[in-house]
């Protein structure tokens, strides 16, 4: 019980500390400034100056703290060796290059670059435009998304029972396996398939990504205008040419959307690969194979410089993305 | 609160807990910081009672299971425990080098070169350069493993009508018969989430102790004998006599994937999945429940060649207790780690062996403990788990991949010669 | 090059039902107007003829041949929807040739009929644009030219020019109006509710209210000779004036008393049954003319004067706060708020009708 | 589009499997765990759980009393016998067959007695009752290991989630989770809000770059912030605290806060801002009485979002929080539990699903809020 | 109660330059449309007269006190926005009501003058429902109803209407005539592109276009009494026919001789040295009637007729392919197309432009 209040107070403290400066601050301006005395346009013009910054203040510097200041300490971090004091310019980035467990981080996150966000929009795609069809639709919807409301720890512990292997001769508790086993082929042991696990692992973040997909894309197909497609039936396209020729190229704007946030995620998740293999077996990406670095290697240098490169990757969507959210500014 | 009433039990050195009564930090609190949940957290919080009752001081422990990069990340940002238990040397030796770890002095390294059991190889095992490059002993160890056992069932070995080896010509014959006899010989599973690969890598050791001297033992720990030696890829393929044989282990295809944990579950299926087990002391806790030791199941110790005369090497472990954030309570508590009845409390439970000398060892829970106990007394060769010695980025990492490839297929050579180029690349 | 047949056509929306008992005949080459207030099932009854509503009751057929349930893309129809329903990801050229390209039709029979509409809306220049790059005149040009395209039997048109401001909506109009011309030989339904667009388009124009047909008939002949109030208040801007008054003497011309004003003879005939019948007397605002006469047919204050130069419209006050009535002048007359008017209008303009709203003239 | 005329029916059929086959595809394996989470744990580890409503046929191993052990055995005119239940041990079934020796479970069926090596005979009944008799007085420290087939019936129960609701601390880390979880959730929306508002309606010098700077940091992968910010923390005084992990997640979630939120202020229509504006509101004003309640939509989404990700969290609870009793979260006890019991699938099912339960109630209860929150002005 | 005044107001937004010079005289109660054509900057002034821009030249006034920097709040201004702008997350109360509550008004007088709004708006059954629980009209009449509230000197309305259907806006423009007769005091200022909106509200119309003020001045003066061809064409629909035409005598009447008709004498004056000048003669459509006569103004082919009852529209042929004139003729006339037809004017109703298009009367 006294657990609970001390929470609700802390709780009620942060909150209400966050709000009150935002309160505070305005009140404070206004005070400052009065709008309604001799020189109130002046101090209108004065405070409206000042404004934007207290409303801006908390996030510029907590974004700066959390985020910028770590990234530009990472660049640091990355021209120094495994201590982080003495200088080693580039090299760093040269044995990165020439390692073999960075090639296959890499090969393997590039797969995962096109795979999931593609599968995952696709199947998305799919869910939605068969979803918004029919009576349950949004049953359903709710069914497919609700991976998205698992953690990935969770979710591997979901897929640990789909891709589970016993011996050959005893009963599979994986579900995999006995579909296999029950068509009659040989139990597998799936994350440990040379090159295919990397896409028994994709499927859990496919799995997850699809309803995050799904949700948007839905929207965005109810957003065309009908008419487009009654013209179409007109014109004697079949349901699978309004949907390939009309709907799709329609929603191309959120499609993208859609595959960016999903691409970052894609760089950023390391947990899965994490809890299911830890990268053996070749399935190492960049995430975990910087974890790994930081961790187990205890090289910054070398975490900060891969750490950096999974930035570089995403360097031309965010550029891209930077040059939308100007064209509106 | 204190699970044996001080004083009672004569099994248990009461004197050296009288002797701690003479500190006295009433309201000072020590934080401890290790890899040990559930059950084992339990036993070192019921061994830390006595200190607690006997100094006044408050230990905080605290266990993750992600101890090893808390450990990192709490000792750069500045926010260490008190102390830190190591699971193995090598992060240890790591933070030891960045100057996170304080030396535990002269007097401590002196302690232990008495008062265990080949002292002066546990002095070494804790010694590392600090950030000045200066050697001190940073690391003390508490709690030791043995990990050259093979677990069996006794029933099932008198129902088929085996014997324990005793030597390794003994065991591989064993192995072929069992095979011939319709059954299948061993459990393997090196499968352990993020560290999946290691049972891998403790095999690896064995053999190289059965098949090379202990000085090349050595030499391979710290890298002066490479990885790609075949004296090295000898003993890998040793590895591989048992493991990648399809015949030889329960589920071929998945050795590696196979949780360790539930590896050993097969010596208890009706019938048997498998009759052998090699695995370290701790692995009863992964037992089925309800196992009785000594009856539902036993060990045997991992034997040596009888036709190379190498004795009868002892593969062991050990955590390791450093002080992260100095300070007199944390001396208290290291001094209280050198009284025999920090190690007889706990020998008492369960899961805990001890190189100490001075403890009496009738204070074991069971005769399985102190059988294995007497393993880690009398060892002629004792040497401790390589890969926790080496780097974290080989022994945490490209060790067990080299393993999970190995199992997979990989020839050793190259399984080998991978570790090697990975180790040539953190110099 | 095709006739519309609708039998006894009906539409429900589960219980709710929206149209009933529609029959219509519209011949080959005929302009058709569907007009009416809003919700009046117009876009409803086009959209069945189309194929694109389900049809729930009686029989559609194009050139004699049962259309229900023949889809859209085979009835040979083509359809301009009111917000140009363009696909925004295709050039102008590849809206045109979408339909054909579905139907597999070799690429020089698309690049000739494309070309050729091109040519008729004068939307060569802007074939290679996206819709996005073209003003809404462009853009509607462009959705007719889809539906020339695929040289249909029958064109159907929903509110086509309700997107557009006023000037392009007139321009549009009369290119509109071309267009019939130069395809005498096909059948047009045209969906609006802007009277002034029926009037001027349709061959014929179909009333509808409240999912039925009040009238068909042409364009002015429902101005001169609406069948009944509806239709009379429908069409004509402002909306006809309605006095109430009492037949006070029938035969080939009736003579009808009032409460507020005095009696009228109007020259339309009546049986002697209507004798003391309740009856209004309908008077469009353009027919009314100022006048000094003591008998004048209308004398009320003015209320509100809009002047807009070509026309004057006075807003009357009703006697004891009723409706009022308006009258809509031409050119400019310097009359003030406040003042009272008579006003007359010609007896052959006027407009009788029963107390079910028919008109005398139609029974 | 209901209505078009001409539709073949097979088509929509074929709509509705495709979905069917879709949504059952995507709860499988949600759905496998929840049942697993109920199973009995002997039966999760042996069979699939999709067998779960069938008897499965279970091979046994049971041990008799030892000879030595007090009371075990009994004299019964000549013969010096042992009795007993194979499922005194727990479990209940039905025995089909036994055998002795690991070497043939199976070898008789019940009812048959088995003679062993050295003449003692073993009989096991249906119901599981077993008798050893011997003409001598039986001797052992090891009791007779009989290998029974039963086959048992399904076993449904609730211990699984027993355990990990009744596990120690597991309140008290519920707490702690909601303690962090709240206000790591409304915080940064609040502080994001503003921003937004700001970037999206005030007009000021550098705002370009602001929004660039947003989209940029979004990506930049959380990792790499851990150490400089838990040693800053240590720096300062702040240490392992609820106000250090509020700010951290805030900062971690917080450019696609500003992100997602000033797109959709930004589409807001422009006039009822200038409306509020020419009714004398300040920005102030507009933004907590205009902007901040039509927004909510967006708010929510977000809030979804922000909420799954800290409740879900492990890595940056552990680091900024610690692992001492007090301080846990559900996500590190869950773990803890996991960890110290790695092959106990019954355990690993449940506590899954504990964990996803708040989620997912949070899922539905916001989830309509979910698409028009985050898609208005993202895309044009 | 209160006069507001531009003194050589002008905006550019960077380079672009959206407005210049504009000087303008607002007297207390009056009511001032700004009509246009699209972009011609009406909004833009508007928003500089609310404060939503910056003035970026000359000065602003209001009742004599300069405004150019005090915020929109502290104007005395209201505004009612062509989307309305209503705050959707509150009732029709709380919407009229928010000024007042940020001002911090006591609440019985928040209350009291809801009250009054609403009364005089019809609102009062609406008072506690959602914007989105009410019609277009209502939602305007909301938004009216929320600047009434505030009580402002000056009422600045930008295109209120535009928002409405047909039927709904002649309702409404007929509510705000009353609405700015109860209120005698107020000045509004009212922005729209419909010019029989402008037409029937104004006191005076200020016309806009390119960012320079046209003309100013009472609807019937710009109708009757254009300053220039733009003013001409916009004000009136169908626009004024222009004629090209070039001056033969001059005097306190003029003699234009034109290339494909009779000469014709028009009564405006022009100086001697007007002689031979390029004129173009004006003459709107409603001016037009049918002639038999030799000497017509006008003689061309139909090209289209647009019967609609109360007038019929004739769309002529131009000469050799031009520009045709435009005859809007009274009542039912049943002209063919194709027929040629006469069509004179009387000369008191024509206009005169000189090449720069402005008007001679205005010279
Ligand atoms: N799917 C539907 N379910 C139920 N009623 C409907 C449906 N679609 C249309 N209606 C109703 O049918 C009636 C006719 O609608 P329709 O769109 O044909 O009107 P309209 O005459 O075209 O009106 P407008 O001029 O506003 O376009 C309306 O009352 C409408 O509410
Ligand atoms: N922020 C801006 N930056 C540059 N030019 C602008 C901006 N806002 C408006 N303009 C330009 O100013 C001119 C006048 O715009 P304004 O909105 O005042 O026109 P309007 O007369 O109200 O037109 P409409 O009748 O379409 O509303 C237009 O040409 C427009 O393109
Ligand atoms: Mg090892
Ligand atoms: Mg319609």
């Amino acid at each position: 019980m006294e657990q609970l209040l001390v929470a609700l107070g802390s709780m009620a403290l942060g909150v209400g500390a966050c709000a009150l400066y935002f309160w505070g601050s305005n009140r404070l301006l206004d005070l400052v400034f009065p709008a309604r005395s001799a020189h109130a346009a002046a101090n209108i013009r004065r405070a409206n100056l000042i404004r934007p910054w207290l409303f801006l203040g908390p996030a510029v510097i907590i974004l700066t703290v959390y985020l910028v200041y770590p990234v530009l300490n990472s660049i640091w971090l990355s021209l120094h060796g495994r201590t982080g004091e003495e200088f080693v310019g580039l090299d760093n980035y040269v044995w990165l290059f020439g390692d073999d467990g960075f090639r296959e981080s890499i090969r393997n996150n590039l797969l995962w670059l096109v795979v999931v966000p593609a599968a995952s929009t696709f199947f998305g795609l799919i869910a939605a435009a068969l979803t918004d069809r029919i009576a349950w639709g949004n049953i359903a919807k709710s069914l497919i998304f609700m991976p998205m409301a698992i953690s990935f720890i969770g979710a591997s512990v979901i897929w640990k029972f789909i891709y589970d292997v016993r011996a050959a001769d005893v009963e599979q508790i994986g579900l995999l396996n006995a579909i296999v086993v029950a068509l009659g082929g040989a139990p597998q042991a799936w994350i440990a398939l040379p090159f295919w696990n990397n896409f028994f692992l994709m499927v859990i973040l496919i799995w997850i990504q699809t309803g995050f997909a799904m949700v948007i894309l839905s929207a965005a197909l109810r957003g065309i205008p009908e008419e487009t497609v009654e013209a179409a039936v007109l014109d004697g396209a079949n349901p699978l040419q309004i949907f390939l020729k009309i709907k799709v190229p329609q929603i191309w704007g959120t499609i993208a959307v859609v595959w960016t946030t999903i691409t970052i995620l894609v760089l950023k998740v390391f947990d899965i690969v994490l809890a299911m293999t830890n990268g053996q077996w070749g399935t190492q990406v960049l995430a975990n194979f910087m974890f790994d670095w930081m961790f187990r290697g205890l090289d910054f240098g070398r975490a900060a410089t891969i750490a950096l490169v999974i930035m570089a990757l995403v360097v031309p969507i965010m550029i891209w993305n930077i040059r939308e959210a100007q064209k509106d500014a | 609160e204190l699970l044996f009433k001080p004083g009672e039990d004569p099994r248990f050195n009461w004197a050296s807990y009288e002797e701690l009564k003479k500190q006295d930090f009433s309201g000072k609190t020590v934080t401890l910081f290790g890899p040990w949940l559930g059950p084992d957290k339990d036993l070192v919080e019921r061994t830390m009672a006595y200190f607690e009752e006997a100094t006044g001081i408050d230990v905080q422990y605290s266990g993750s299971d992600s101890f090893e990069q808390q450990i990192v990340i709490d000792t750069q940002a500045g926010s260490a425990p008190n102390i830190a238990i190591f699971p193995q040397p090598g992060l240890a030796r790591d933070l030891a080098a960045k100057g996170f770890l304080t030396p535990l002095g002269e007097e401590t390294a002196g302690w232990v070169k008495e008062n265990y059991a080949a002292g002066q190889s546990w002095v070494d095992l804790g010694t590392f350069a600090g950030k000045d490059g200066k050697e001190d002993l940073y690391g003390f160890f508490y709690k030791a493993d043995v990990k050259s056992l093979v677990w069996y069932v006794p029933d099932n070995f008198e129902d088929a009508g085996y014997e324990v080896p005793t030597t390794m010509e003994e065991l591989k014959a064993l192995t072929e018969k069992i095979v011939a006899d319709g059954g299948t010989p061993w459990c393997i599973g090196l499968g352990s989430g993020g560290a999946t690969g290691w049972p891998g890598t403790d095999w690896v050791e064995d053999m190289m102790l059965r098949t090379q001297s202990p000085a090349d033992y050595d030499a391979w720990v710290a890298n002066e004998l490479k990885f790609d030696d075949p004296k090295v890829v000898a003993a890998i393929e040793e590895f591989g006599w048992f493991a990648n044989n399809p015949k030889f282990v329960d589920t071929p295809s998945a050795v590696a994937a196979t949780d360790f944990r539930d590896s050993p579950k097969g010596l208890f299926a009706s019938p048997p999945a498998c009759y052998m087990h090699r695995q370290a002391s701790f692995i009863p806790s992964f037992f089925p429940e309800g196992t009785e030791m000594g009856v539902d199941a036993d060990f045997f110790y991992f034997p040596a060649y009888a036709g190379k005369d190498l004795g009868q090497p002892v593969l062991g472990a050990g955590t390791v207790f450093s002080i992260t954030k100095d300070s007199p309570e944390a001396r208290a508590l290291i001094e209280f780690l050198k009284s025999p009845i920090a190690h007889e409390v706990w020998m008492a439970q369960s899961g805990f062996l001890t190189p100490h000398k001075g403890v009496n060892p009738d204070a074991y829970a069971d005769d399985t403990l102190k059988g294995l106990g007497e393993i880690l007394l009398s060892a002629t060769t004792f040497r401790f788990d390589g890969s926790d010695l080496m780097p974290g980025a080989i022994g945490a990492g490209a060790f067990w991949t080299g393993m999970v490839d190995y199992v997979g297929g990989k020839p050793a050579a190259e399984v080998g010669a991978d570790i090697q180029k990975a180790w040539d690349a953190i110099k | 090059m095709s006739s519309v047949s609708l039998k006894e056509v009906g539409k429900s929306y589960g219980r709710v039902e929206v149209l009933r008992g529609i029959n219509l005949e519209i011949e080959t080459g005929e302009l058709i107007v569907f007009v009416g207030p809003s919700g009046c099932g117009k876009s409803t009854l086009l959209r069945m003829i189309a194929g694109l509503e389900t049809i729930t009751a009686g029989d559609l057929s194009i050139d004699d041949e049962r259309m229900n349930d023949v889809p859209p893309a085979q009835r040979g129809i083509a359809m301009v929807f009111q917000t140009y329903a363009l696909y925004p990801h295709m050039s102008v050229r590849d809206n045109m040739a979408f339909g054909m390209k579905i139907a597999k039709k070799p690429k020089a029979e698309i690049e000739a009929a494309v070309s050729k509409a091109a040519r008729i809306l004068q939307l060569e220049p802007y074939l290679d644009r996206l819709p996005k790059a073209l003003s809404g005149g462009q853009r509607q040009r462009v959705a007719i030219g889809r539906a020339i395209v695929r040289d249909p039997k029958v064109f159907l048109f929903d509110e086509p020019l309700s997107n557009l401001d006023a000037a392009l909506r007139v321009a549009t109009r009369i290119e509109i109006a071309h267009l019939k011309e130069s395809m005498p030989d096909s059948t047009m339904i045209y969906v609006t509710h802007d009277q002034v667009e029926a009037m001027t388009l349709a061959d014929r124009i179909v009333v509808l209210n409240g999912g039925n047909i009040e009238q068909v008939g042409a364009p002015l002949e429902l101005y001169e000779n609406p069948r009944n109030v509806f239709v009379a208040q429908f069409i004509g801007s402002p909306a006809m004036n309605l006095l109430d008054a009492t037949v006070t003497a029938t035969g080939t011309q009736t003579t009808v008393g009032r409460a507020d004003g005095p009696a009228v003879v109007v020259p339309i005939a009546s049986q002697a049954s209507d004798q003391a019948r309740p009856v209004r007397l309908g008077v469009r605002p353009e027919d009314l003319v100022l006048t000094e006469a003591e008998d004048a047919l209308i004398e009320a204050e003015v209320d509100l004067v809009e002047a807009l130069g070509e026309t004057t419209v006075l807003y009357l006050k009703g006697a004891n706060g009723g409706a009022g009535t308006i009258a809509k002048l031409p050119g400019i007359h310097p009359v003030k708020k406040g003042t009272r008017v008579r006003l007359k209008a010609d007896p052959a303009k006027l407009h009788l009708f029963d107390e079910a709203g028919i008109s005398f003239r139609h029974r | 589009m209901e209505g078009i005329a001409g539709r073949k029916p097979a088509l929509i059929w074929a709509v509705h499997l495709s979905v069917v086959l879709l949504v059952v595809l995507w709860t499988l394996p949600t759905f496998g765990l929840l049942v697993s989470s109920f199973r009995d744990k002997d039966q999760l580890s042996v069979s699939g759980w999709w067998t779960s409503l069938t008897s499965t046929e279970r091979n046994l191993v049971v041990r008799a009393p030892a000879p030595d052990d007090k009371g075990a055995q009994r004299q019964e005119g000549a013969f010096h016998v042992i009795t007993g239940n194979v499922f005194d041990g727990g479990g209940a079934g039905a025995v089909s067959a036994f055998g002795v020796s690991s070497q043939d479970p199976s070898a008789f069926a019940v009812g048959e007695t088995a003679v062993l090596k050295d003449g003692e005979r073993v009989s096991v009944t249906e119901t599981g009752d077993f008798r050893i008799e011997a003409d001598q007085p039986m001797t052992g420290k090891r009791g007779q290991r009989l290998f029974v087939t039963v086959l048992e019936p399904p076993l449904f129960t609730l211990d699984n989630y027993r355990t990990v609701l009744l596990s120690e601390g597991i309140g008290r880390s519920f707490i702690n989770t909601l303690t962090v979880t709240i206000p790591a959730t409304i915080i940064p929306i609040l502080i994001a809000a503003f921003a937004g508002y700001a970037l999206a309606w005030m007009r000021f010098p550098g705002r370009t770059f602001l929004v660039a700077m947003v989209v940029g940091l979004i990506v930049v992968p959380l990792q790499m912030s851990l150490i400089p910010l838990l040693r800053l923390y240590t720096d300062i005084g702040i240490g392992k605290s609820y106000v250090g992990i509020w700010l951290a997640h805030t900062g971690f979630g917080l450019p696609l806060a500003i992100y997602l939120l000033r797109n959709y202020i930004k589409g807001l229509p422009k006039e009822i801002i200038e409306s509020a504006r020419v009714d004398g509101a300040s920005d102030f004003e507009i933004f907590v009485k205009i902007v901040l309640p039509l927004s909510f939509p967006a708010l929510a989404s977000f809030a979804i979002f922000q909420f799954l990700w800290v409740w879900n969290d492990l890595l940056v609870a552990t680091v900024f929080l610690g692992n001492n009793e007090e301080q846990l979260v559900m996500t590190g006890r869950l773990r803890e539990l996991l960890g110290s019991r790695g092959g106990n699938w019954e355990i690993l099912t449940a506590s899954a699903f504990v964990s996803i339960a708040v989620p997912l109630a949070v899922f539905f209860a916001l989830q309509r809020y979910l698409v028009r929150g985050l898609l208005a002005g993202s895309v044009k």
